[in-house]
């Protein structure tokens, strides 16, 4: 085993590909005042008590975290149980865009466009065989 | 100009394809195969063998069953394919019995697959052939002479089936058979075949 | 010679087309050319524009004609007419109209979503590939969480995916065949037979065994693979863990053959792990300590050079003792003598011996190759795992055993190693799409960057009192679960105050009956749901328990935009090319058959969640603006398929260009095939994870009173025996065990008369294979009519055929065959139904990822012979 | 299960075996080839000693044999509306060879016969049509005796009737059968003198006794030839598929009943004992003839030969 094993590939000359950024490609306006966004829940979410279309005004730079908070403080703990797990991470089945494009990272801030940037929240299906 | 087939029994798996590509191609009816494959084993456990040998008609150079065909229904081309005129067949089977290949078969079988009756497929395809006459592989002729190699050659997953002229020394398949010692089934008989097999 | 495209067939005086589409007789999912004369499919070819199949189909694909025009075929809606439910009540089916059946459908629908979505189960069979999505997005906007792929994943399965996912994130394994030199299969057929890109794959391993590539088969059964291998090693069934862990223990500790640089760089080798058998961890960021030689101190993995980080040593870490994880491994590893294995698996401890040393020699360590200009690491060895070994209560430990044997030596996704099956995407050249990279999750450890579902096979989450029916809330390392349909899932819900009970399910095509178990079992589960609906092609032994019946097209009639994607599942491995076909209609529908996705868009418009739907098809297929499904509008199944096609490769390439192009393909990178070094990623030959996971179900499920036992959640491999070789029973003295034959699919193809003759003349295929010198000490002849029982009296039937070429305590079965429903008269009564044998209850599936074990113990006796 | 799909079942299960029986000579519509064969053979024996004999009666006999052989190939055939074109490979088919014989010998036999049989007729026995009809037949009648063990040793496919005795035997068969036939024909009509009677039985255990020593000889070439598959083939005749019929037919009915009724222990040898004995061995060659063709075993294609070669 005479070779470095992670030494063998020149990472600088190769192009190695990355994951497309998980920020969204919609206007991040760092303009100080509140935001106001859209959220509308699918499937599953919809179907649970919650009222499925509803605005919210946040502070100037809130993020996708904030957004979960106020989630929390208008339809309970229990509600928010089926959006982040145990450690207070995003469930990876649940499924959110902002804008139309899909936000993995919580911390992603939101945007304060002139039109309140649209939130959609669903929860996917987990197992699969075959 | 003779064409010929090298089968490389070390690319083959048995898998099937050839046959049924076969059947596909021509429609056969129930109890007909152009092609098949045959399963053996050699050995004893736990030093054994499982061997798959695809058959299918040898198209030989001197062939019994021409001699043994009263009727000159089965004919062999200037190509080296082996034919049979279902015209002319008048179905005394003394080709099946000439043939030492067992590659004819007799069309008396049931003529369609489903108990209810000819699927579209089998009214557009297996009707055409005449039932109380032996059928038998022909190198899917219409295929070679548009261009195309034989049903069974172009399916193989494996790659295990090249077909070319076995007169042109510079051809795929006589290379091969050069290269990797090809064989013919039971050449002790004389009968020439121009299916070659390279071995496992 | 015969390299023609589509477009060249195009003759316009009269109908005489080759169309391009997808295969769909097994989730190969070949590209096809559909000959159309005059509205008649003649023939079918493979796609030699297409890189999966390379212009070539295996039989079953070529014979896809029959299963088409099978005359068996439902032409329209049905209804049953009798209430009673059971294997054998005739459902007494009435023809219904399209307009009946949804309003019944969509009313019982909206009555449980009203209720509780929960109660809806969707059911599928894994053999479209492309109803993935389309079902998963159904189920998903309807709110339910329990879906179920029947025998799928029970079957093929929770160990391989699982593992597979984990250590090289891909659904599968395969050698490198470009480049591997010494391959050994535990109970795989890749390459050989049925299976994902199998097509692919047979022509790329029959390449390597011409180039010379050495082939080592470990199986009871000598068949496929080991009838092509240099060497075939049979074993007692289910005991590949035994020969794995003896060869790790040779290559380690006798050899000391390892890729120490790789494990690293790449694993989580060198991660300190205390006497708790958890890691020791950075009291502030609580990352995983390594011990780092150059500051000979404790410190963060993340924060330390590969090049410096102990795999071996006894450590302090404050008060805490600790060692390296693979010292802890290494020390586990000792246990594992080839005298041990010969015990355990009945293969000689000389054979262990060489085996080990061959793979650890052939290995190389060390060296690198150039592919297209890129140096790489090259690691000619690949040790592969299928169905065969994970098939079993040991299902985990199985395959994580043979995979070490990869990872030892550093033979993962580089050069000639084992690869996933596509594990990393850059995408289209021109659109970047669709793209994804593996990616360091918890502890650094490796997230995949695609995937099938969103159970992700790591991180798990983390064990909670189960909500969905098949408990994988729970038992969070298993993917698919037998509990929907186990004789103790009521048992299990209730001890888990499971708050509802399954009430409807949407199935398929999957003939659940068959495919996962003894009919018995599953005939009770099914006969509780208090309505079924079921797509299918032709009756099955499950659609009789079905209360309306959804006549289906078959793939010749179908639409899809996603034939091959996920590119994990089914596009071949290995360097080649990207490919991305569709699937379109060569024939119309006949009689009143709809396409199941068209009727799922329906039902969502009756019952009044088209918006959510629209918006799970966003979410499953990552559509973006423009091309995403806005509010509640009706957008037809084609149309959404095009949004997919240009969403993903531009404007210009929508459903039209695919239809008349078939394909789009582009070259693989190596860095994409080869992408190990360029990923910042570790992969675990220790499970640290596993333990907590392991305590946090026990908390939960001992107070309920299921006992989980905790050796399967040690972070180290073990063999732990399935049920069946603890079975003691006198007479009881072979292992019962089936494989996937080459002809047939699942319980599927026994209906294709052409398949089922083909598998009439082969030897094997419908009958029960035994040593030959076994069954003359029993005085059993060849061809004779047998009884095999099982330790609990389930007995199935069947012909023997006797064979030099199987283990002597093994029974070979092939497939799921023995239908006996009228609805398939060629399939009637062919072969032998080897599920029927199989139990379906927790004590039977694997205690970590609730693997149904399908190994038996049984007893033979002879029948009256018939025919 | 109907009689095709009971055929197909069948030849499924053949096709699984490593020795695969012939079964379109001899089964099914193929027993009336058995027929036609063992027809046509005697047929051609029986004019021999018909004309041997200036024996008319048994030269009649031999046509009417001859005419039911025919009909019997004909029902044989899958495509008989076709039979006329077996005539075209002469060159190289002994069936065809076969056809051309026949048709000789009956066409031959229609001109030779009549004026035989009745002076008043259009030609007289001496006319020069007559001479044809008695060259068409006899010419018919060497091709009959002579063709048909070669159609068998022709068939590849069968190492068991690959043996050079088979034509020899086939020409026994016919002696002895034309022999059998003559016996049969005096006990009906009338022989013109014990003499003659004398040497005809004598002809016939003669030629008994050739056919025995050579049919043993086929046998022990078979078993000792080394072909795996012609062994086979004798195992299905002395102790498989068609045992039943040698041992009935062959050996019971073919040779131990006529020796017994020669040996004149069970009755005085009468005119009507002579025709027993020649119906009793015709029956037992039919078998003789039967047995073998049933028990033709196609030649392998062993995998072993085709792997180690």
């Amino acid at each position: 085993m005479g070779i470095r094993w992670d030494a063998v590939v020149d990472l600088a000359t190769v192009d190695i590909g990355t994951v497309p950024p998980p920020t969204p490609r919609f206007v991040i306006d760092q303009a100080c005042g509140p935001i106001a966004v859209d959220v509308r829940l699918f499937g599953a979410l919809a179907s649970c008590g919650a009222d499925r279309s509803f605005r919210l005004e946040l502070p100037a730079r809130a993020t996708i975290a904030d957004v979960f908070v106020r989630l929390g403080e208008r339809f309970g703990e229990p509600f928010l149980a089926l959006l982040l797990d145990e450690t207070g991470a995003k469930r990876r089945y649940c499924r959110l865009f902002v804008g139309g494009y899909p936000v993995e990272d919580v911390n992603t801030p939101l945007s304060a466009g002139a039109d309140p940037s649209e939130i959609e929240i669903i929860l996917l299906v987990a197992p699969e065989g075959g | 100009m003779r064409w010929g087939m090298v089968i490389d029994l070390k690319r083959c798996i048995g898998c099937y394809g050839c046959q049924l590509a076969c059947k596909a191609e021509h429609g056969t009816p129930p109890g007909v195969y152009y092609a098949r494959v045959l399963k053996q084993e050699d050995g004893e456990y736990p030093t054994v063998r499982q061997l798959s040998l695809p058959v299918l008609c040898n198209h030989c150079e001197d062939p019994p069953c021409v001699a043994a065909c009263p009727t000159g229904a089965s004919f062999k081309w200037e190509d080296g394919i082996v034919e049979i005129d279902q015209d002319l067949c008048v179905g005394c089977r003394s080709c099946m019995m000439a043939c030492p290949y067992t590659n004819r078969y007799f069309n008396e079988q049931p003529q369609h697959y489903f108990p209810q009756g000819a699927t579209p497929f089998e009214q557009a395809r297996t009707e055409r052939h005449q039932q109380n006459v032996v059928m038998k592989c022909n190198f899917c002729r219409d295929r070679v002479r548009a261009g195309k190699p034989p049903a069974c050659v172009a399916n193989c997953p494996t790659v295990a089936r090249v077909f070319g002229d076995l007169d042109d020394p510079t051809s795929e398949v006589s290379r091969l058979i050069k290269e990797r010692a090809g064989f013919t089934l039971h050449p002790e008989l004389g009968t020439g075949p121009s299916v070659y097999y390279l071995p496992q | 010679m015969n390299v023609f495209s589509p477009r060249q067939f195009q003759t316009p005086a009269r109908d005489d087309v080759w169309v391009p589409s997808s295969c769909s007789i097994c989730y190969g999912t070949c590209s096809i050319l559909a000959h159309r004369v005059d509205g008649v499919v003649v023939k079918i070819e493979g796609n030699p524009d297409s890189a999966v199949g390379k212009g070539r189909l295996c039989g079953k694909g070529v014979s896809g004609i029959m299963t088409h025009y099978d005359p068996n075929r439902l032409r329209y809606p049905m209804r049953r007419t009798n209430p009673k439910k059971g294997l054998y009540q005739d459902p007494g089916w009435k023809r219904i109209s399209w307009e009946e059946a949804l309003d019944e459908i969509a009313e019982v629908l909206r009555k449980v979503r009203a209720d509780d979505p929960r109660k809806l189960v969707v059911q599928r069979t894994t053999t479209v590939t492309a109803s993935r999505v389309p079902f998963h997005a159904f189920a998903s906007a309807f709110g339910t969480p329990n879906f179920s792929v029947s025998g799928g994943g029970q079957h093929c399965g929770n160990g391989a995916h699982l593992i597979s996912g984990i250590m090289h994130a891909s659904w599968s394994v395969v050698p490198d065949f470009d480049y591997c030199n010494y391959a050994i299969f535990f109970g795989a057929s890749k390459g050989h037979s049925a299976g994902h890109a199998s097509c692919s794959n047979m022509g790329k391993a029959a390449d390597a065994r011409v180039r010379g590539m050495k082939m080592v088969v470990v199986d009871p059964l000598c068949n496929f693979a080991a009838a092509k291998a240099t060497e075939w090693v049979p074993l007692r069934v289910g005991t590949d863990a035994a020969l794995a862990l003896g060869m790790c223990n040779v290559i380690v500790n006798d050899l000391g053959s390892y890729d120490g640089p790789y494990l690293q760089a790449k694993t989580n080798a060198p991660y300190l792990i205390g006497e708790d058998k958890l890691y020791v961890r950075h009291a502030e960021s609580g990352k995983p300590l390594v011990w780092d030689l150059r500051l000979n101190g404790p410190r963060p993995y993340d924060a330390v050079a590969a090049a410096d980080m102990a795999l071996e040593g006894d450590f302090m870490v404050g008060e805490k003792p600790c060692r390296p994880a693979f010292q802890c491994l290494r020390e586990h590893l000792r246990k594992f003598t080839p005298e041990w294995a010969e015990r355990v698996s009945g293969i000689p401890a000389a054979t262990v011996r060489r085996l080990g040393t061959e793979f650890a020699t052939e290995a190389r360590v060390g060296s690198t190759i150039v592919v297209d200009g890129v140096t790489l690491p090259y690691r000619p060895v690949a040790a592969i795992a299928f169905r065969g070994a994970q098939g079993h209560r040991n299902s985990v430990y199985n395959f994580y055993a043979v995979d070490l044997l990869n990872q030892l030596v550093g033979a993962a996704d580089v050069v000639g190693g084992c690869l996933g099956f596509n594990p990393t995407s850059h995408g289209h050249p021109d659109t970047g799409r669709v793209s994804y990279v593996p990616s360091a999750g918890p502890d650094g450890l490796m997230v995949v960057g695609s995937w099938m579902g969103y159970h992700y096979p790591y991180p798990p989450p983390p064990p909670r009192l189960p909500k969905n029916l098949g408990l994988q809330d729970l038992f969070v390392i298993g993917m698919t679960s037998p509990f929907l349909d186990s004789v103790d899932s009521e048992e299990l819900w209730t001890k888990f105050e499971v708050p509802y009970r399954p009430e409807v399910m949407i199935n398929f095509g999957a003939n659940l009956v068959m495919s996962i178990a003894n009919k018995d079992a599953v005939a009770e589960s099914l006969s509780r749901y208090k309505f079924i609906v079921s797509f299918d092609l032709c009756l099955t032994e499950t659609s009789n328990f079905a209360d309306i019946l959804l006549p289906d097209c078959g793939y010749l009639q179908s639409l899809d935009s996603r034939s091959n994607f996920p590119f994990i599942f089914s596009l071949p491995g290995g360097l080649g090319e990207w490919c991305w076909p569709i699937r379109q209609p060569v024939l119309p529908a006949d009689g009143e058959q709809r396409q199941f996705a068209e009727v799922l868009l329906e039902l969502a418009d009756r019952v009044g969640f088209r918006a959510d739907l629209n918006a799970a098809y966003n979410a499953w297929l990552d559509l973006q603006p423009p091309y995403r499904l806005t509010g509640d509008e009706r957008y037809s199944y084609e149309n959404i398929c095009d949004r997919e096609l240009k969403n993903n490769f531009g404007a210009e390439r929508g459903l039209d260009w695919f239809k008349s192009n078939g394909v789009i393909k582009w070259k693989k990178k190596p860095q994409e095939v080869y992408w190990r070094p360029f990923v910042d990623v570790r992969v675990p030959v220790y499970w640290e994870f596993l333990k907590p996971i392991g305590d946090k179900i026990a908390a939960i499920a001992a107070p309920r009173g299921l006992n989980v036992p905790l050796e399967y959640y040690d972070p180290l491999p073990d063999f732990l025996p399935c049920r069946s070789h603890c079975c003691d029973k006198p007479g009881f003295d072979f292992y019962g065990f089936y494989y996937r034959d080459v002809v047939h699919t699942n319980s599927f193809t026994m209906e294709n008369p052409w398949l089922d003759e083909a598998a009439q003349l082969d030897p094997f295929s419908y009958a029960i294979a035994m040593n030959r010198a076994e069954a003359r000490k029993r005085g059993f002849s060849d061809g004779q009519m047998v009884w095999v029982e099982s330790e609990t009296g389930r007995k199935v039937k069947g012909r023997l055929k006797l064979t030099e070429g199987i283990h002597p305590e093994g029974l070979g079965f092939a497939a799921m065959c023995g239908h006996w429903t009228d609805g398939q008269p060629i399939a009637k009564g062919k072969g032998v139904f080897y599920n029927d044998l199989l139990e379906l209850d927790w004590e039977h599936a694997s205690p970590v990822n609730i693997n149904l074990d399908l190994c038996v113990k049984v007893r033979v006796m002879a029948a009256e012979s018939a025919s | 299960m109907s009689d095709v799909n009971a055929k197909y079942a069948r030849l499924i299960q053949d096709l699984r075996r490593d020795f695969r029986p012939q079964r379109e000579w001899g089964e099914g519509r193929g027993v009336f080839l058995v027929v036609g064969h063992f027809l046509v053979g005697i047929a051609a024996g029986a004019w021999l000693f018909g004309l041997l004999f200036a024996y008319p009666p048994g030269l009649i006999a031999a046509f009417l044999l001859a005419g039911a052989g025919g009909i019997a190939h004909l029902l044989f055939l899958g495509r008989p509306e076709r039979f006329w074109r077996m005539a075209r490979q002469v060159k190289t088919a002994w069936v065809a060879r076969g056809f051309v014989g026949l048709t000789l010998f009956l066409a031959g036999a229609v001109l030779y016969l009549p004026p035989l049989v009745s002076s008043a007729w259009l030609w007289t026995d001496h006319s020069a049509i007559a001479w044809i009809g008695w060259l068409m037949a006899a010419a018919g009648m060497v091709v009959m005796i002579g063709y048909m063990g070669f159609v068998y040793t022709a068939s590849k496919g069968i190492p068991f009737w690959n043996s050079t005795l088979h034509p020899v035997l086939y020409m026994a068969y016919a002696l002895r059968g034309g022999a059998a036939a003559l016996l049969v024909a005096m006990a009906v009509r009338g022989a013109p003198s014990q003499e003659m009677l004398g040497r005809l039985t004598t002809i016939w255990i003669a030629v008994t006794a050739v056919v025995m020593v050579l049919f043993v000889l086929e046998i022990q070439g078979a078993l000792s030839g080394g072909n795996a598959a012609a062994r086979r083939s004798v195992r299905e005749m002395l102790a498989g598929r068609v045992a039943v019929y040698f041992y009935g037919g062959t050996l019971v009915l073919g040779l131990l009943v006529p020796l017994a009724l020669v040996s004149g222990r069970i009755a005085p040898l009468s005119l009507e004992v002579l025709a027993a004995i020649g119906l009793f061995s015709a029956l037992g060659d039919f078998f003789m003839k039967y047995t073998t063709i049933r028990a033709g075993i196609y030649l392998p294609l062993g995998l072993h030969q085709a792997r180690v070669r």
